[in-house]
């Protein structure tokens, strides 16, 4: 319990740590480690609640694709960073007055959280006992059946998000050297080479 | 755990649109952007076809995908609206695409999928579907707002309606996670159920809501979230414009009608008050703030934010008959709406665009077809009778009077004489002003037909308003009778 | 003839007229022009041939409502297409029947400008007239009442003077603010009666608290199309921007609409609340008939004379009518028809020397006796009918109206009566400063007398009000049943409403 | 030292502060507020996967799933949009953010 605690504790006060680091580094590649941190210390808590699965998911997909795209684009951007941060905090008391009301708020609802009887009477997926099976299989259960709407209608949005990204960022460039694997396949002798006769001793 | 396969016919009209989509988003890959406008053609065909298999319904109420997915009368008529306003988006975009030379094949396609979105909306029955929905219209939406890529306007207008959109994701997220935590579910059934019996709802549950409502209120465009919508009008190209302050809107107020009707009837006095601060707040700043635009985009942008307030009038008194004025209000806003916007797309001279309100300077003597269908719209839209705008305005007052918002509705009446002024404006300056130089031809027998059939509809809709609103009235019953 | 649904034809016959305009007229030569001229006119022409009709099949002795057409329309919400005239509405609609085609005539020449549009907004705008007066729904009345707005919105500010466009949008946006209100009050009424059908909600009694609020919605609307003192201010301005022919319409149909809502509505369905108001009526009217006299006294342009002149007759028209007794109401009533025809003719009377010298400044003018003869005889007719001169329409109406307010107040008579002076004195002096004095000016010599157009434009307008003066009982006839019943349902109501001993009381003191 | 479901809301509701902060006051850099976005997302996660837990009942997870899932698609339509608008202006500064009045 104590153990627990003690990781609770650690990974919540790096959390937070991290998260007020991605919105205040000087240098958006430094945010964008941050938020890798931060993703990591979310996924430990998952971990601690008992969903493994998200824990992972967490680290493969947020980590290991989201903010590596971060990354790249910030890369690719090259933006003079010295200039992106002057005078970045002329909003900070007010942005912090806000913020601190909107906590307040929420931390007085969540602090008096007691779960009702009703709600959790009327949990539409209960979850397994423990070691009946494994939280990734209760999932994997329910999304491919009951959720299979949900895990159809996500794929969808993927698919548009794959559109969108090329739509808006492909360019076809006039002049670069491209490899057409069709027309090299579709090449035929006959097309590209002729052969002539060429009378001797009078040249080409 | 035993699966039952679901019963998919009642979201036949979805399953057919993603089909279409990917079909046609194969033919686009192999035949190349010279194929755009018979893609153009075939989504339209594909979303008039999605209408009729909607039509084909009926009418009972029926869930499926376990609880997700609801269909009924209301999700008919609202799914028919976005698919026509779709539709005719679709055909306003053609040549203006060609013209402008931003026309590539996925854009009809990302106006599809956005359109799959909407009906995945109208058809939530569960926060998850609710935000899945949701997400796959936004995230098409952001695509297209910033289609025109080489435009610093339009990637600006796309930017920022990303920047809030997501924004408000993230606030409806919090506040369904919240909604989740304090009620233990996520079904629209059982949260309504929880609250049947006059149970006490607890801070978290209206927290939660308020969120929700919050972010549900930024798709909408209702004031105090409104502040998008004038930049990302005026930014996106025209029928990128035309097509957001029309379809996405009807789903969002669809959406936002469910929510609260269903899950949360039983808590309307939690969500009145703030419900009707929003509508009055929204059609005052829709009608004064209209009043000094001079970009005519702009001008339908608070207009359309004025509109909205209109509609929540309805929504706000909670009742059947309310729901039924929002549903005549959207039917005739999206007529009006897209009429007007075929207006101005005609707005051009020698090939260029024109934005800019005093060049519809004596329009009655260029064009007298032009102006007098735009004229017939801003009266509409003034709610002028006997044009179809009269109607909706009636019917949503009705409502309120109903409840006995006195108030409410005697601020909406005040505000929408303000609104007529501006209206009023354009009128005086097609009609009383001396004319500029005249616009181009219209050269497209697409956008006259949708001038001429939506001008028609908005002048005529007195002769026989009974089918209209007979079918809005059922509509709105069947979302009480569940 | 009865079985015809004649009141619909009557009212959609001009729609007919500009779908003819719309579908043959096309191009802009000046022959079609000429052919778009000739359609409107015998349209019209025959849309009042047709509204005569109405008046040979109209039986006087029945106070309720006749040549009656239901059909449905909004069946769901108790909305129905409903039509018929009684006695008050009838002569309403010859008014403005009888109006369009003068109207038409009168612009024959003056309007070169979009000729197309005038004629058709003049057609759709005597459609919505003829169907206000007609309708017997309230959804259907409003719809014809606010509709209105747009045609005259053109009328004004398409073919209006300098400063027609502020015109434009003050005559638009006030109306426009008063009948939102009544919008709210035809919803509220809709729920205490189920219906909008105006016989039935006419039947219905409504509380008290309610009445009033129904009450001043109502008056907001009304009371600005009338116009009252103070929300008058529109009037001036559209009627010296507006062309001959739309202050002709505004002056002779369009504020009878405010007048005949009061009528229709107010007193009827709202007694008590009318019972409470009537002094404030009273005192807005003798204010409007007082105020507004002198200012046109002061008066430097002759339609803003006129325009004020008409608030001061409406002023009497509303003292008559919330007199609340026989005599009083059928004056009202007598004087806006009167009013209709007289400041029509004036308006023409104003337009013909415009058409000539366009100004309306009075001092331009002088002298006109000399070079206009004829003209001059028509002018001093419609003065003095305007004055109310024994003989012409408006010592009838005006008559009949203060004969109605002695019997109810002394003192009220007696301010309507001074103010009846006063319009003597600002008239006379209108005549007196363009018609008399010496014709000294070049270009108001130049000026010829009327063309037979212009004969042919005053002669109708003439003898009717020669016959309305001389025989008003053809047209008293008319209303006397049915403002009977107006009065009885008004009594009844309040006798009901007040209850046992008091009511009695408060009806005998009547 | 006992943890309960307070413990990990107060957590994602700092989180979900930051972000909404991170959003409002940032006025140099839009990449900074499409990451803010992402710890809403991500502090909406956690809130969902300890109901869940707490609550017994796997919708939770399952919702949270979906969230990962369209909050990396949203990113990449934010990043692609983002990269588009400075391909345009050659800047990312919010205050650059300007051509439209409001």
């Amino acid at each position: 319990m104590i153990i627990q605690g003690i990781a609770f504790y650690v990974f919540a006060a790096l959390l937070v740590a991290s998260g007020v680091m991605v919105i205040s580094a000087r240098n958006p590649v430094h945010s964008v480690l941050y938020l890798v941190l931060a993703f990591f210390q979310a996924a430990g808590l998952c971990v601690l609640l008992g969903a493994e699965f998200i824990a992972m998911i967490l680290v493969i997909v947020y980590v290991g694709a989201v903010a590596v795209l971060f990354l790249f684009v910030v890369m690719m951007l090259d933006i003079n960073f010295r200039e992106l941060r002057a005078g970045a905090m002329q909003y900070l008391p007010l942005g912090g007055l806000i913020g601190v009301i909107l906590l307040a708020e929420l931390a007085a609802v969540l602090g008096g959280w007691i779960i009702t009887p009703a709600a959790q009477k009327i949990a539409s997926a209960p979850a397994a006992a423990m070691g009946q099976a494994t939280n990734t299989e209760q999932l994997g259960q329910l999304i491919y059946t009951h959720y299979v709407y949900l895990f159809q209608a996500s794929g969808i949005v993927l698919l548009i998000a794959m559109i969108g990204a090329i739509v808006l960022t492909l360019r076809s460039r006039e002049g670069v050297r491209k490899q057409n694997i069709g027309a090299q396949l579709a090449r035929r002798r006959e097309d590209v080479v002729a052969i002539r006769k060429v009378p001797t001793g009078e040249g080409v | 755990m035993t699966a039952v396969f679901p019963d998919i016919w009642p979201a036949l009209p979805e399953i057919f649109l993603a089909c279409a989509g990917m079909a046609l988003l194969m033919i686009g890959v192999f035949r190349g952007d010279g194929f755009t406008r018979p893609i153009g053609y075939m989504t339209m065909v594909a979303l008039l076809l999605g209408a009729i298999l909607t039509m084909g319904y009926g009418t009972g109420r029926v869930v499926t995908f376990n609880g997700l997915f609801v269909m009924d009368a209301f999700g008919v008529f609202m799914k028919v609206l976005i698919l026509v306003a779709a539709a005719l988006s679709v055909m306003l975009s053609l040549s203006f695409n060609e013209r402008e030379k931003m026309a590539r094949f996925e854009f009809p396609v990302l106006m599809l999928f956005a359109t799959l979105g909407m009906l995945m909306m109208v058809s939530a029955n569960d926060l998850i579907s609710l935000y899945v929905g949701l997400e796959t219209q936004s995230l098409a939406l952001y695509v297209i707002a910033a289609f025109r890529r080489d435009s610093a306007k339009s990637s600006e207008a796309g930017l920022k309606y990303f920047v809030l959109g997501a924004l408000s994701s993230g606030m409806l997220l919090y506040g369904a996670s919240l909604v989740y935590g304090f009620a233990g579910t996520t079904a629209f059934d059982k949260i309504a159920a929880l609250f049947a019996g006059g149970a006490h709802p607890s801070a978290g549950v209206i927290i939660g809501l308020v969120f929700v409502a919050a972010g549900l209120a930024f798709k909408i465009s209702a004031v105090p979230f409104h502040m998008w919508t004038p930049d990302v009008y005026e930014g996106a190209p025209t029928p990128v414009t035309a097509f957001f302050a029309a379809a996405p809107k009807v789903a969002a107020i669809a959406l936002f009608t469910r929510l609260l009707i269903e899950p949360f009837g039983h808590l309307v006095h939690s969500w009145q008050q703030i419900i009707i601060v929003s509508s009055i707040l929204s059609m005052a700043l829709g009608s004064f703030a209209a009043i000094t635009q001079t970009n005519i985009k702009r001008l339908m942008a608070y207009s359309s934010i004025g509109h909205v307030g209109y509609a929540l009038v309805g929504l706000a008194s909670g009742t059947q008959e309310g729901v039924r004025g929002v549903l005549i209000y959207m039917a005739v806003y999206i007529v009006m709406n897209i009429g007007t916007f075929a207006v101005i797309l005609c707005m051009k001279q020698k090939g260029r665009m024109l934005e800019e309100i005093k060049d519809l300077a004596g329009l009655s003597r260029t064009n007298p077809l032009l102006a007098g269908a735009m004229a017939v719209f801003m009266f509409s839209m003034a709610g002028i009778p006997p044009m179809a705008g009269f109607f909706s305005k009636l019917y949503v007052f009705l409502a309120a009077i109903q409840a006995q918002l006195y108030t409410l509705a005697v601020i909406g009446v005040l505000t929408s004489v303000v609104g007529a002024y501006y209206y009023l404006r354009i009128v005086k300056i097609m009609y009383f002003d001396e004319p500029v130089e005249a616009f181009d031809k219209i050269g497209d027998d697409g956008m006259t037909g949708i001038l001429v059939a939506t001008g028609l509809f908005t002048l005529l809709f007195f002769v026989v308003p009974a089918p209209i609103l007979n079918y809005a009235a059922a509509a709105a019953a069947s979302l009480f009778a569940g | 003839m009865a079985s015809w649904p004649l009141l619909s034809f009557t009212t959609f016959l001009p729609l007919a007229g500009v779908a003819l305009i719309l579908l043959f007229c096309r191009g802009n030569t000046p022959d079609v022009v000429r052919n778009v001229r000739y359609v409107a006119l015998w349209t019209t022409v025959i849309t009042f041939v047709l509204s005569l009709f109405i008046w040979f099949n109209f039986d006087p002795r029945n106070p309720g409502y006749q040549l009656v057409e239901k059909a449905s329309w909004i069946p769901e919400f108790g909305i129905s297409y409903h039509m018929g005239v009684d006695g008050i509405s009838m002569l309403f609609v010859i008014l403005s029947t009888f109006l369009v085609p003068l109207c038409i005539l009168s612009s024959w020449e003056a309007v070169q400008n979009r000729v197309k549009e005038y004629m058709i907004a003049f057609l759709v705008l005597e459609t919505l007239m003829v169907g206000m007066f007609c309708a017997l729904d309230f959804v259907l009345f409003y719809m014809f009442f606010e509709g209105v707005l747009i045609p005259m919105f053109l009328i004004i500010g398409v073919w209006g003077g300098q400063r027609r466009v502020y015109a434009a949008f003050k005559f638009f946006l006030y109306t426009l603010l008063g009948s939102v209100l009544m919008l709210l009050a035809i919803l509220a009424m809709y729920f205490v009666a189920g219906t909008t059908d105006i016989p039935t909600i006419t039947a219905t009694h409504f509380p008290r608290q309610m009445q009033l609020w129904l009450w001043l919605a109502f008056f907001a609307s009304f009371a600005v199309k009338v116009p009252m003192w103070p929300v008058h201010t529109w009037l001036p301005d559209a009627h010296v921007e507006a062309p001959t022919a739309g202050s002709v319409i505004l002056a002779g149909v369009l504020l009878k609409m405010g007048g005949y809502g009061f009528l229709r509505f107010n007193i009827p369905i709202l007694p008590e609340a009318t019972e409470y108001f009537a002094p404030l009526i009273y005192t807005l009217s003798i204010v409007a008939v007082i105020y507004t006299s002198l200012v046109a006294l002061a008066q430097e342009d002759m339609k803003k004379l006129i325009a004020y002149s008409s608030v001061a007759h409406m002023g009497f028209v509303t003292i008559g009518m919330f007199a609340l007794n026989q005599q009083g109401i059928e004056g009202s009533i007598f004087t806006m028809l009167s009013h209709g025809i007289v400041s029509g003719a004036l308006f023409l009377c104003v337009g013909v020397v415009y058409d000539r010298l366009h100004t309306r400044e009075i001092a331009r003018y002088g002298g006109l006796v000399k070079n206009m003869p004829k003209y001059a005889v028509v002018f001093l007719f419609m003065t003095m009918a305007s004055v109310g001169l024994p003989g012409t329409s408006g010592f009838v109406g005006e008559f009949l109206v203060l004969l109605g307010a002695f019997r109810d107040n002394t003192w009220v008579a007696f301010l309507a009566a001074t103010g009846m002076v006063l319009g003597a004195a600002y008239a006379l002096w209108l005549y007196r400063r363009i018609v008399y004095g010496k014709l000294t000016k070049p270009d108001v010599r130049a000026m010829f007398d009327l063309s037979p157009r212009e004969v042919a434009i005053f002669l109708p307008l003439i003898a009717v009000v020669l016959w309305m003066g001389v025989y008003p009982t053809s047209f008293l006839s008319i209303t006397s049943a049915s403002v009977g019943q107006v009065i009885q349902t008004y009594q009844t109501k309040l006798a009901a409403a007040h209850g046992g001993e008091t009511g009695g009381v408060s009806v005998a003191a009547r | 030292m006992d943890i309960g479901l307070g413990h990990y809301l107060t957590v994602s509701a700092i989180i979900f502060t930051l972000g909404v902060l991170g959003i409002f006051l940032n006025r140099k850099n839009v990449i900074i507020i499409l990451m803010s976005i992402e710890m809403m997302l991500l502090a909406v996660n956690l809130n969902l996967v300890s109901f869940s837990v707490f609550l017994n009942d796997l919708v939770g997870q399952v919702f949270s799933m979906i969230i990962l899932t369209v909050a990396a698609a949203e990113a990449a339509i934010g990043l692609a949009i983002l990269v588009v608008y400075f391909r345009n202006r050659g800047s990312i500064r919010v205050e650059d953010i300007n051509l439209m009045r409001g």
